[in-house]
């Protein structure tokens, strides 16, 4: 039978424990990983959002893009020795190329149809994820820090890739906000957005406008996954752990304004830091997603909606 | 029109009972060969720990089948994929059984599938070689366990890591039995030797994201130095390490993990460098069954894959051998009783060193191992039991 | 005679289901033991899909996340039959105040497919009072998938973590051995409980209340100027899609003889999803085709693929990918909704030409 | 028109402003039972809105709406329709498109809309009865098997009519029945209405003048959200202020 101490002990896990000591220091230096972490939720949930939001197309394959953009990383960067930041440059063009590719071959054939869509992108999920177990093998794949130091502000560290990795964040987010507001074809793509039949009959291209606009999103994938690669080892299966936060992530932003995935990024990442500090993560990530829901309730739009026409 | 539709609906039905009658097609075994059935997640989650177990059994079966086979007879297999989903487990287990006629079955590597599995073996009374290291259960009469149990690495590792590393301890693992089985172990060894747990955390498995537990970590641990019990499972497993190295962390604080093998050692580099595992295999064994063993594995699959054979690929390997001899003294009369009972007893001198099946719970004796992962990604032994140590996998 | 022109004014999709039936009844008397188990399986998952069907199909709500009620269902049976027959990972004496009808066999089943639907209920409450609408109610679905899996993986105690629970197998409400039916008999226990639900479902899409579901579908805010009340009606709908998923969930469970998290995961949701997509939604017979279809694809291209070598068997999984593309190229409407659409247009023609012809 | 006769609808200073912009200003207007009126006005006039107000869409800033001697006054669509008998008719037709022509009208039939009426629900031999005779009414009783998106644009305007004689309510609005008619159609829409007149109140929003003269007793006139006239068609084509709107319209 079991040994007495044993049992005990199983008892005792039941009351999960998890709780530390919270000190100034602590919480500061949880504040700073929540906003790391933020800026890579954001980064990896842009392309998602960018797709849903103005195409009106739920993403399935968003994930199995971000693996894709793992293991573009690997082979350039670590296979090839291409300097990073011209893999993450090479990473966003060939998911660009790749997105510009089953949008013009798959997705343009199913435009408002919500269900065909879904079942396409989840079709092409499976066939990206099957692929990448049979071309790239079964093993774990490293990709190496680019820069390794470790910067100290008073009693808080932070990694100088994770600072990278929030610069890259950003920069792919002003990049989208002046793509989508300052050119042509951002303007292009919101009156898409707005208004397709009128946009059509004001001669402009509107099928050239979803393609760029779904290529954007899959090379924003693309990108983050290259980006993320080195955090962990690149395999077949990474695009799975990224669904659920990823998706809750556009969910409480609302799919009509990137500031609102800023936003939703902050507040998910941090209070789940945060409530882990004080209990266990695993119901801090329940307590979270829970209480994102209810403020959907709430504010059935999502967080930031935009108020007026602009 | 009508027409169209009837001849679509006749069409469907035809479909189906082709369909059907396909299904019935049995398969069966000859008189000269055994047939036995391997069941493993060829695509899924845990595929990459999963392709050494694989080729490990098809491995032993050629081996076994150059050799003359078992009295004479060949080993014929079939192999199921199950996908890492339990479900598919039981229905791949459930054809091997009922259209294949397998004899015996090796396999499974998740948890939950062997859980799942189980009332089906007893159902149809067929034995399973079952070749992971696993939490320990109430041993079922249908399966054998070839991996080694917690009382055959906990109770040794923590001990040692309490001696020659720090005496506190921050626990750490995926929300699973396994992990909350062996930090539970953990915990209340520690309290005995008198050491301290400054943290005690589960994280689900989807999570690669560690900045705030390794926050947590640096501010709990302070500059004492401190062991981080981290039983995380894979991709979330590469992650944390991975992470805890660019941290800085690694000179400070010393990992140890039970789920550290060589399929993650090779990969990680110097970010899994100096951190303990313990399990009964390492890859670095210097034996000449190890040598013989990993020549011939990396003959048939590769110089690289040979590198990362884990201790389920080995472990795998033994329970096609056990199988094997079981069946051997069988003789002509295979019934899983006789299977079974023959079992008990049965000793092989595994790539491990000598292993025997334990007959009061089917679990094998080996010797605990505890080893430090090197900067190339081998890992060395560092410690090694003096004999071998009973299992005891209900404790 | 009358009775014969009737039968042949129905639509096609009904000869299909016809079709159907025949099939499960026949089926079980040419089929190895196996794929009568395999078949039993399906058919749980059939009536999961027609659940969804309801819902998605004729309310033209998408949720993706209704695993979360199929697997309410059959933790329930599984919880119960843990702590009935005192599993040897229980450690807790008693349950807790709202599982303790789970004490009792009975209670168990009648908790399995009360719980789903009052967790429908709720959550239906709570998004529809609020006007959640569209792809929002698909994504806090999906969300809420995702947050049960955690969840029952989270509350061991219960649940057994991630190992799942064992449970006795074939037998409807008992959890002793002895009540263990064989797989035919099962087989047939399941075909009732699918002709039931099939007909609950067929009741429900021919009344008022299903004609009102569809009205909701077509254009929701319409249907407020003709003195409806669209909220209360998708609560209904969804409650009753809720318990059905339960019950799918148990005869599930029960025909594996297992129960774990990933009956509540986001895999088995979005896998439901496919199914009723591929068959065709909102006409029943498309999700009971999609299910069959997809199903016996994926179990057959599994065991060939395994069978000709194992390298090979990696393949099925990107085969079945590939498949449910050509599908939704092919015929984006699914098996069963194209077949309906050539007969509704053969129909329509008839139609014109009589009224044009009458004009004349 | 006499004013002993009973008052159906009456709206008292009703105003309405979004977000600072004043879409309806002061209103005051009585509609009689049993009468036919048509409202006109340029484009911005305020009669969507005030079709909105009327029916519970839109909350009125201040000002009231009484029907039938009952404040309705911010009530939800659902119970005005349901308990005061208002029935809308939308700009473009407003059906539901996957459903059949018989089905339609099924669903908006007159007090079958509460949940336990939809549940306990049994066709009678009077519903049906009541089906066919709108069916014919509307002329798409040959069509009643057809899917509404399967009809021509004039049929799927008759069909809301229909939908809307189902509820059989005692104010019937209809907002530009004709839009996108050929004039042979939007003649046969007017007779539709006509026979509609003994038997329900009307409030017909329109553009095309033809109709307007076809059908109209009594016009109302709105512009930029205020009553502008009110009068028989005559006194209507002859007020100046009218004739100059709709001359700078034009």
């Amino acid at each position: 039978m079991s040994h007495p101490v044993f049992k005990r002990q199983l008892d005792l896990r039941y009351q999960k424990k998890g709780g530390i000591p919270m000190n100034g220091a602590l919480i500061g230096q949880l504040l700073v990983s929540g906003a790391c972490s933020a800026f890579v939720l954001l980064l990896t949930s842009l392309g998602l959002v960018i797709i849903m939001g103005y195409m009106k197309v739920v993403n399935l394959a968003h994930t199995e893009m971000l693996m894709a953009g793992a293991f573009m990383c690997y082979y350039l960067y670590s296979v090839l020795h291409i300097p990073f930041v011209i893999t993450l440059i090479l990473a966003y063009v060939i998911s660009f190329l790749f997105g510009m590719l089953i949008e013009r071959t798959v997705i343009c054939h199913f435009y408002g149809k919500m269900a065909e869509t879904l079942l396409a992108t989840y079709a092409i999920s499976i066939i990206m994820k099957q692929l990448a177990l049979i071309l790239f093998g079964k093993s774990y794949k490293q990709v190496a820090y680019p820069v390794s130091a470790v910067l100290h502000i008073g009693p808080v560290y932070i990694e100088s890739y994770k600072l990278i990795l929030c610069l890259i964040s950003i920069l792919a987010l002003v990049g989208t906000l002046v793509f989508i507001n300052k050119t042509t074809m951002g303007r292009k793509i919101r009156s898409t957005t707005q208004n397709r039949t009128m946009t059509n009959c004001l001669g402009i291209d509107t099928r050239k406008v979803d393609t760029i606009t779904f290529s954007h999103g899959m090379g924003l994938a693309g990108l983050a996954g290259a980006a993320i690669a080195p955090l962990s080892t690149v395999t077949y299966s990474l695009g799975e752990s990224w669904l659920t936060n990823t998706f809750m992530n556009v969910v409480l932003g609302g799919v009509s304004s990137l500031f609102g995935t800023v936003a939703s990024s902050f507040i998910i990442q941090e209070s789940i830091a945060v409530i882990s500090g004080f209990s266990n993560s695993i119901m801090g990530q329940i307590i979270v997603l829970l209480v994102v829901i209810v403020i959907i309730r709430i504010k059935p739009e999502g967080l930031f909606t935009p108020k007026g026409r602009r | 029109m009508k027409k169209l539709t009837r001849m679509i609906a006749v069409l469907l039905t035809v479909t189906m009972m082709v369909l059907a009658f396909a299904g019935c097609a049995k398969k069966g075994g000859s008189s000269d060969s055994i047939k036995i059935g391997l069941v493993f997640s060829l695509t899924g989650g845990t595929a990459i720990t999963e392709e050494s177990m694989y080729n490990s059994a098809v491995l032993a079966i050629d081996e076994i089948n150059a050799a003359g086979g078992i009295n004479g007879k060949k080993i014929e297999y079939v192999v199921k994929d199950y996908a890492t989903d339990p479900d598919t487990a039981v229905k791949v287990v459930k054809e091997m059984i009922l259209q294949d006629k397998v004899a015996a079955i090796v396999g499974l590597y998740t948890s939950a599938s062997r859980v799942a599995v189980e009332p089906i073996l007893e159902e149809y009374e067929i034995p399973l070689v079952y070749p992971t290291f696993y939490e320990g259960e109430e041993p079922n009469d249908y399966v054998i366990y070839t991996g080694c149990v917690p009382n055959q690495q906990g109770d040794y590792f923590v001990p040692y890591l309490y001696e020659n590393v720090s005496h506190n301890f921050y626990l750490l693992g995926t929300d699973t039995t396994y992990a909350q089985g062996i930090n539970a172990q953990a915990e209340a060894l520690i309290k005995e030797l008198g050491g301290k747990v400054v943290g005690n955390e589960l994280v689900s498995s989807d999570v690669t994201e560690f900045s705030d537990i390794i926050a947590k970590i640096k501010s709990t641990c302070g500059n004492d130095g401190c062991v981080i019990y981290a039983n995380l499972n894979g991709d979330s497993g590469t992650a944390f390490y991975t992470q805890f190295a660019a941290a800085g962390l690694s000179d400070k604080y010393t990992i140890a993990s039970f789920i550290m093998d060589e399929s993650f050692s090779t990969a990680l580099g110097s970010a899994a460098a100096n951190t303990y595992a313990s399990v009964n295999y390492f890859n670095s064994i210097d034996s000449e069954a190890n040598k013989a063993y990993l020549s011939a594995y990396g003959a048939k699959f590769g110089e690289a894959k040979a590198a990362a054979v884990t201790a389920v690929g080995e472990a795998t390997y033994d329970a096609v051998y056990l199988l094997s001899k079981s069946l051997e003294k069988c003789g002509n009369d295979i019934t899983t009783a006789n299977i079974m009972a023959n079992f008990a007893g049965l000793s092989f001198d595994a790539p491990q060193g000598t292993i025997t099946v334990d007959g009061d719970n089917n679990h094998i004796y080996c010797k605990a191992r505890i080893g430090l992962v090197q900067a190339d990604g081998t890992i060395k032994t560092v410690f090694e039991s003096d004999d071998v140590i009973k299992p005891e996998p209900t404790k | 005679m009358k009775i014969l022109k009737a039968f042949k004014n129905l639509p096609v999709n009904r000869y299909i289901d016809m079709a159907i039936l025949l099939f499960l009844l026949v089926f079980p008397f040419c089929s190895s033991t196996y794929w009568i188990y395999v078949m039993s399986g399906i058919m749980a998952y059939i009536i999961f899909a027609l659940s969804l069907d309801l819902l998605w199909g004729y309310t033209g709500l998408m949720s993706m996340g209704h695993s979360l009620l199929f697997g309410a269902g059959g933790y329930m049976i599984g919880i119960a039959c843990s702590y009935i027959n005192k599993a040897d990972w229980v450690e807790y004496e008693k349950l807790t105040w709202f599982l303790s009808p789970l004490s009792s066999e009975v209670g168990a089943f009648i908790m399995a497919l009360l719980l789903p639907a009052l967790i429908s209920f709720i959550i239906g409450f709570f998004m529809f009072s609020g006007k959640i609408q569209g792809v929002f109610f698909s994504l806090i679905t999906l969300a809420l998938s995702g947050v049960a899996e955690l969840f029952v993986i989270n509350q061991s105690k219960y649940t057994h973590g991630n190992s799942g629970i064992t449970v006795i197998s074939r037998t409807l409400i008992s959890d002793s051995k002895a009540d263990r039916m064989d797989d035919f008999t099962f087989y047939f226990v399941i075909l009732l409980f699918l002709v039931l639900a099939y007909a609950v479902c067929m009741l429900i899409v021919h009344s008022r209340v299903g004609k009102v579901l569809q009205a909701v579908r077509e254009n929701e805010s319409r249907l407020t100027f003709f003195g409806y009340k669209p909220s209360a009606f998708k609560m209904l709908i969804y409650t009753v899609s809720g318990a059905m998923a339960g019950l799918a969930g148990v005869l599930y469970v029960r025909t594996q003889g297992s129960v774990n998290s990933t009956a509540v995961g986001i895999n088995l949701a979005t896998l439901v999803l496919v199914w009723v997509a591929v068959g065709g939604r909102g006409n029943l017979t498309g999700a009971m085709v999609g299910t069959l279809v997809l199903q016996i694809a994926e179990t057959v291209l599994n065991s060939v693929f395994s069978g000709i070598s194992a390298d090979f068997a990696q393949y099925w999984k990107l085969v079945l990918g590939i498949i449910i593309l050509v599908i939704v190229f092919v015929i984006p409407k699914g098996i069963v909704g194209t077949v309906i659409d050539i007969q509704q247009k053969a129909r329509d023609q008839k139609r014109k030409d009589a009224i044009l012809s009458k004009e004349e | 028109m006499s004013d002993e006769r009973k008052v159906l609808l009456e709206v008292k200073n009703l105003s309405v402003e979004f977000n600072g912009f004043k879409a309806f200003t002061e209103v005051n207007m009585k509609i009689y039972d049993g009468e036919l009126r048509v409202i006109i006005g340029p484009n911005g006039a305020g009669k969507t809105t005030f079709m909105d107000l009327v029916t519970g869409k839109t909350t009125p800033t201040s000002g009231k709406v009484i029907f039938d001697g009952v404040d309705i006054t911010g009530k939800s669509t659902t119970e005005i329709t349901r308990d005061y008998h208002i029935g809308r008719k939308f700009q473009g037709p407003n059906v539901f498109d996957n459903m059949t022509v018989k089905e339609n009208i099924e669903i908006a039939m007159e007090g079958y809309n509460s949940m336990h009426r939809c549940v306990f629900f049994r066709k009678s031999k009077e519903f049906k009865e009541k089906v066919e005779e709108i069916l014919k009414l509307i002329d798409l009783y040959d069509y009643r098997h057809f899917m509404a998106s399967d009809l021509s644009h004039g049929q799927r305007q008759w069909l809301e009519i229909g939908m809307v004689v189902a509820q059989n309510p005692k104010l019937i609005i209809l907002d530009e029945p004709t839009a996108g008619m050929t004039a042979d159609e939007t003649y046969k829409t007017g007779e539709m209405i006509k026979k509609l007149k003994g038997d329900h109140t009307l409030i017909v929003v329109e553009h095309d003048m033809d109709f307007v003269r076809q059908v109209a007793e009594y016009v109302t006139v709105l512009n930029y959200g205020r009553l502008l006239a009110e009068g028989t068609m005559e006194e209507i084509q002859n007020n100046e202020e009218v004739i100059a709107v709709y001359l700078k319209e034009d």
